[in-house]
């Protein structure tokens, strides 16, 4: 295909999916916040370095092998592409460059590969961890793209799967993987008492878990928008969309946590909007307002009770990782089999979910493509945090674990407060001894 | 020479200071501490799952006084940090074989 | 109106006020991190837990009731628009679609909600502050909206009221209702001395707070150019004109606080710059870069004066957002009418403040706005708070308060030090006893 | 120069050069946590207070003169331009409008004043730096742009210097006049032990610091694509040349602070990806994705031993400053006269470093305008910071240097937890007492 | 009265509070400090650099007990901190002059 | 057994732990407190507004010795941390009943 490179609306395009490909890299830096905020100090070193190095790591594995194995078919390395000469190479499909193109899956890849990260937190060798990242953006993860937007087997169907930016090809992707990852690395030491309860080991920092959700809120908007691969008149929905399901997703899992527990959990909230955010991702495009809404306040309600569960089931995940992402990815994949609105004028296919009268067919496929994508993951995951088990690579030692990753890991600790600062020299107290209480 | 040490109610702080001071207290030194005992701890909800704490907030002063002033003392803080609700803390007096300043190298009543 | 929906220039306005939309939405996290910047940690998990809940609770009640109000003039109910088919809705003046309009509108009506927040911190109960919520995103702010982009009465005055991005009509509304907020709620327990003079009750974290600042900054890059509503050449002139104001406030911040209370300090040059930015809000269209800098520059000195006052007249906001948003607001409208520049080759209208030759009449026009939405949010605020307070909704006991809000509140603190490394493993000393002080 | 005003691509032009320039300014968040993170809790304030300012203070410098010395090369001073009517003022050689150049640049301006911040941390007087931000901005800084972009003679070299971001001429600058204060200065107490062996003071926050290398890292992406100063398909290219080289010199720095210190260390990673970066923003246009590996891979490497280097050398340089932005921007500007490809189709001029066959023509112009800054930026801030020095106005005093800068220079601290929350309520155990270790 | 203070691992403190419980002690205070003993330090890395940390974090027992339960509570400690390994810490007794309750004024072993 | 308690300034921790194992001391422990005294708190400025913080942060050191070491300890202690200045500090010794160390049971001067 040729491109008309002085089109205009040809670069617009290129430079919206780039604009938004960074803001899904700065997810990055929301995931690393979240997970540090919802874990302990004396590991929080080591859980920002995994962040920061599956990103890197990711990134360069994802240019050599991953990408090609996602969107060749056949070539599974591509060395030759960095070479140069790829600037006016578009892709297949789209009036996409390659390099936008890469530059966006990449940041996908990334946030693929992070989602472990929290699940598996202030136990894991930072090791074997780098090995896990080299798998989930070299192999695991491409494979999946490969199935669907790659233009395989899910794209093939009959009533083709539809994953409009990944709730299951991106997210139940990093969630199963670290779902696998929690159950083989076993619990933290003091998460589960003698008489086998759970038992809270608190996250060390609401205002990081915070910041983390909110920057993850604003990466969305790369993410899905940009998922549209095009400047075009679908991206304002898209964004609204995307904002409905996380404002329903936050408000139903702080009434579902208040219920649940008497109060109403902070990082619950915060989890539950990522768990709407999740949970809008396959029909951010095919839903309408309505269906945003009900798609991502069903994930706020999930992610509670999911959290919970998997906690009863023995599975330590210290930031919900799993429950926002594999459990939410797998609801918004199959929430566009129930409620993908073909009627509404934006949808010239007119593919509807079953409660829009579309009958069984796009629920099928979606219910296919989300088991099959878990079969696939749940098999490569286990096989590969096996393996690293085996070599001794997963699990730091229970001295490692009960000091913090940070001085075992890393040398130093993450926080080093010095005397006389850490407290501060303010003692809080009230003005007047009539304010007793 | 005796030391007084008194656990109170974070927030009894400053009162006791005041207090302290105006019973002619010329220094004491503060430790952020925790307490279990009576008062009991509470139940924390964290993501959905209650828990126990059974240890709260408290702060330790410590008083070096000379033996004719403890009770002027004792009674300063008491006066001070009682609220008359549970967990007001203790205090506790132990005696002292010797005191000094470092800077000056004073000894025991001239120390303090 | 017919939109050429193939038009590259209507496209890119579009994007272009989705892109700023985004950054609006990022200014939630400024919101956050200055606020738990400006306010004590006991209370932490709980600031950030409002301002998660007044975007989520805001982006919901917006969508339903709020953008109709401001807006539509008639329908005060728009559950229909949610069913979809908006995608190629335009509104009525500008090529914007519907769906990118609503997306830009909500993010500024989430900001003046949480503008409240912080001056109400620490003491306020999560559920009135939910209420609250409710209300000025649903009643109190739309009205206000429709009164000037609405095309309501402001705007249809012989000189119509400049409010370009929302001096008043976002900063204002959200600073009075938290002067109204602050006065009904009472100070902290604390803040004023038996003698009832005011006592500093340090916030716990400057870094957080000056992320916060930097990260508002950047947002109002959305906030300003995006209120052009179109991708035009006027976009980097609007830039230039908030950095520019943002720049002389916090440096005139600085210097004021640094000649009044002997030190440069912190707080104030974030909060300066802050007020900068709402200075020039209002003008950022139709002020040069002279009155540019003249607008923020006195917004700077304005806000330290106006924090002691308010502190010394007894109304206790932890952050300054009554006087950043609610006075700078007022500022940043009246500069218009004395500062706007008509005689530029950029404003064919040619409408003048006082200072430039146009005589009073922009400037009355100014104070009219300025003054009736000071009178109609405070009354309005006033009633809502006060309704709220008889309801006994309004502020937590005052052992919660001592204690903090985030474990009465939200059952748990924001922050969980593990025992040896809140203070660090590493003693802070300097190599050698000859370094004696 | 007419504009065509009404031309799409042009608009285009000027709204992705805002963008870009709207990431720049981010950066300024990046540089305040990164230098937060890594310098210790006792002077935190004061770090970001310095960073708050530099930008303020630079800004309107840089407007006022900086902007006019860099790109007039004849008026000194440009109140006028603040007066109005620039709005459809096109800069001379492209298609953009002078407010929108004018934001690019001084947002460059503001990163490379904010560059010294870091290496004085902790022991540098609030007014000295704050003098020193006036000359950076005013003078040093933009000599050095005119030598360059301003057309000046590098730019007119019989081979013309390549510094397409300016890894010399906004990163060396920052570097070298880092370098020069940090000398001038000496190192913080108890830097150094008795003997004389450098002893480690740890950062306070890693977090923070890694907060600060990913909000770097998304900065970047208008660093560099930006100074395309067009929205045209090289864009994308330019941006998958910085994530690689960003992936690769975090890579890098990894392994090499592994083998050098037996632990991967987090912080000597996150300079690594930054030392990347830095590499590759002089060669992000000319260099092929396999150049920008390489040179960003080295870039990492330089780091870890530069930081070594300087501190055995006495050099004190907390956050790594001058081995980031001075080293690797030196070695980014070298690179390019190695590894520029000029044989890959997207090069028209065919313009080729020494290892893609180019000869040495253009590695010698590259040492030329290496050298040439770093011999001038030396001296210029060589003199500047002796002159401080002398007016006592560089070094806080010993007794505030050791109770930390945020009393001293700013009234309180930059931290205040109150008691009983700074080492949160919850006790860190295991469950039972098998566990014991 | 008695003073029990004992040092011990951070994270023992949740053996040692039950163990103490179990043994009929129903309050004690608890301290964060740092303690260099025979345990030694140990060697850091920071930007390449190796340091060396002397402290290792350590939490302070204090329990107030009457003189005839010096022994169980001494004991109890004991058997929930020990672990055989170095650095399990110290416990040292001192004598107390006079104890109080805050809130009532009870005093000596009334007031524990 | 004596116990030995100095409050210093809290970068004299470093020359005091060393003037210490240099008299021969092997083990201590410190504490975080802060202290109110003649050298008196300061001024700080926060958003405009002046408030006086009594509080000076202080380190707690605590060396537990046998009676006849006490005055080189005390001494050493002294030599590392006076400087002169208002503030430096306070120590004080009270005996010790028993001393005990966790890990081996060891008694009095063998637990030190
Ligand atoms: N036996 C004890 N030894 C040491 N400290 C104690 C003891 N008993 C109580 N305390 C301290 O005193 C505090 C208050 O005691 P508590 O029993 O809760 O209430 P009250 O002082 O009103 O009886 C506790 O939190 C703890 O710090
Ligand atoms: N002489 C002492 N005075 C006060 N505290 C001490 C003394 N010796 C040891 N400690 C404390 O006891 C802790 C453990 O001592 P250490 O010598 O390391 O091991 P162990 O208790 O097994 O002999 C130290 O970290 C320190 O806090
Ligand atoms: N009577 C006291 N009881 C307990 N601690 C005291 C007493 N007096 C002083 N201190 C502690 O000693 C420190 C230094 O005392 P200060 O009076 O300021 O100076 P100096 O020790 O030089 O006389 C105080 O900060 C406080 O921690």
């Amino acid at each position: 295909m040729e491109i008309p490179l002085d089109d205009t609306q040809m670069i617009l395009d290129n430079i919206f999916v780039f604009v938004c490909a960074v803001l899904v890299f700065f997810m990055q830096a929301g995931f690393a916040m979240l997970t540090a905020g919802l874990t302990r100090a004396k590991s929080v070193a080591n859980i920002v370095m995994k962040n920061l190095m599956d990103m890197s790591v990711g990134v360069l594995v994802f240019a050599v092998v991953g990408y090609h194995i996602a969107y060749s078919g056949a070539d599974f390395f591509g060395f030759s592409w960095l070479w140069g000469g790829y600037a006016d190479a578009p892709t297949a499909d789209y009036s996409l460059m390659l390099p936008v193109d890469f530059f966006f899956q990449a940041a996908f890849a990334a946030a693929a590969a992070t989602i472990v990260a929290g699940a598996l937190a202030e136990r894991t060798q930072f090791r074997g961890y780098l090995l896990y990242t080299v798998f989930i953006t070299g192999l695991i993860y491409p494979v999946v793209v490969n199935w669907q937007w790659g233009g395989g087997w899910l794209a093939q169907l009959g009533t083709p799967f539809e994953d409009f930016a990944g709730s299951t090809v991106v997210h139940s992707v990093g969630g199963w993987a670290a779902l696998m990852g929690a159950i083989i690395i076993g619990p933290r030491i003091g998460k589960y008492g003698a008489d086998g309860r759970p038992r809270a080991l608190p996250g060390h920092s609401m205002p990081l878990a915070i910041l983390g959700v909110f920057v993850l809120f604003i990466g969305w908007f790369g993410f899905n928008p940009g998922s549209q691969l095009a400047a075009d008149i679908e991206v304002p929905r898209i964004a609204v969309n995307t904002a409905l399901a996380a404002a329903a997703g936050a408000v139903l899992a702080m009434i579902t946590s208040w219920i649940v527990s008497k109060k109403p959990d902070v990082s619950m909230a915060g989890n539950g909007l990522l768990g709407g955010l999740v949970a809008i991702t396959a029909g951010a495009f095919s839903l309408d307002g309505y269906g945003s809404v009900v798609a991502g306040a069903i994930g706020g309600v999930i992610v509670v009770f999911s959290v919970l569960g998997l906690e009863r089931a023995g599975v330590d995940d210290p930031v919900g990782a799993v429950s926002v992402h594999g459990v939410c990815g797998a609801w918004g994949t199959i929430a566009v089999g129930l409620l993908a609105n073909g009627n509404a004028p934006f949808l010239e296919e007119g593919v509807s979910g079953l409660l829009y009268g579309g009958g069984v067919d796009l629920l099928v496929t979606q219910l296919i493509g989300t088991v099959a994508v878990f079969v696939f993951v749940c098999v490569a995951a286990g096989l590969l945090f096996s393996a690293i088990k085996a070599a001794g690579w997963l699990r730091v030692s229970p001295e490692e674990e009960l000091a913090g990753l940070d001085i075992g890991e890393h040398g130093a600790p993450g926080y080093s407060f010095d005397m006389g600062t850490a407290t501060g020299l303010v003692v809080d107290t009230p003005a007047t001894a009539t304010e007793k209480v | 020479m005796q030391l007084v040490t008194a656990i109170i109610k974070p927030h009894m702080v400053e009162p006791v200071k005041e207090a302290l001071r105006a019973a002619g207290v010329q220094g004491l030194t503060i430790t952020e501490v925790r307490g279990f005992g009576r008062q009991g701890g509470h139940t924390e909800t964290y993501r959905g799952a209650e828990y126990q704490v059974d240890f709260v907030p408290k702060v330790k002063v410590e008083v070096l006084v000379e033996p004719l002033e403890v009770d002027t003392v004792v009674e300063a803080i008491v006066g001070a940090a009682r609220t008359g609700k549970i967990g007001d803390g203790k205090i506790w007096v132990t005696p002292v074989d010797r005191a000094l300043r470092i800077r000056t190298g004073e000894q025991d009543v001239a120390a303090v």
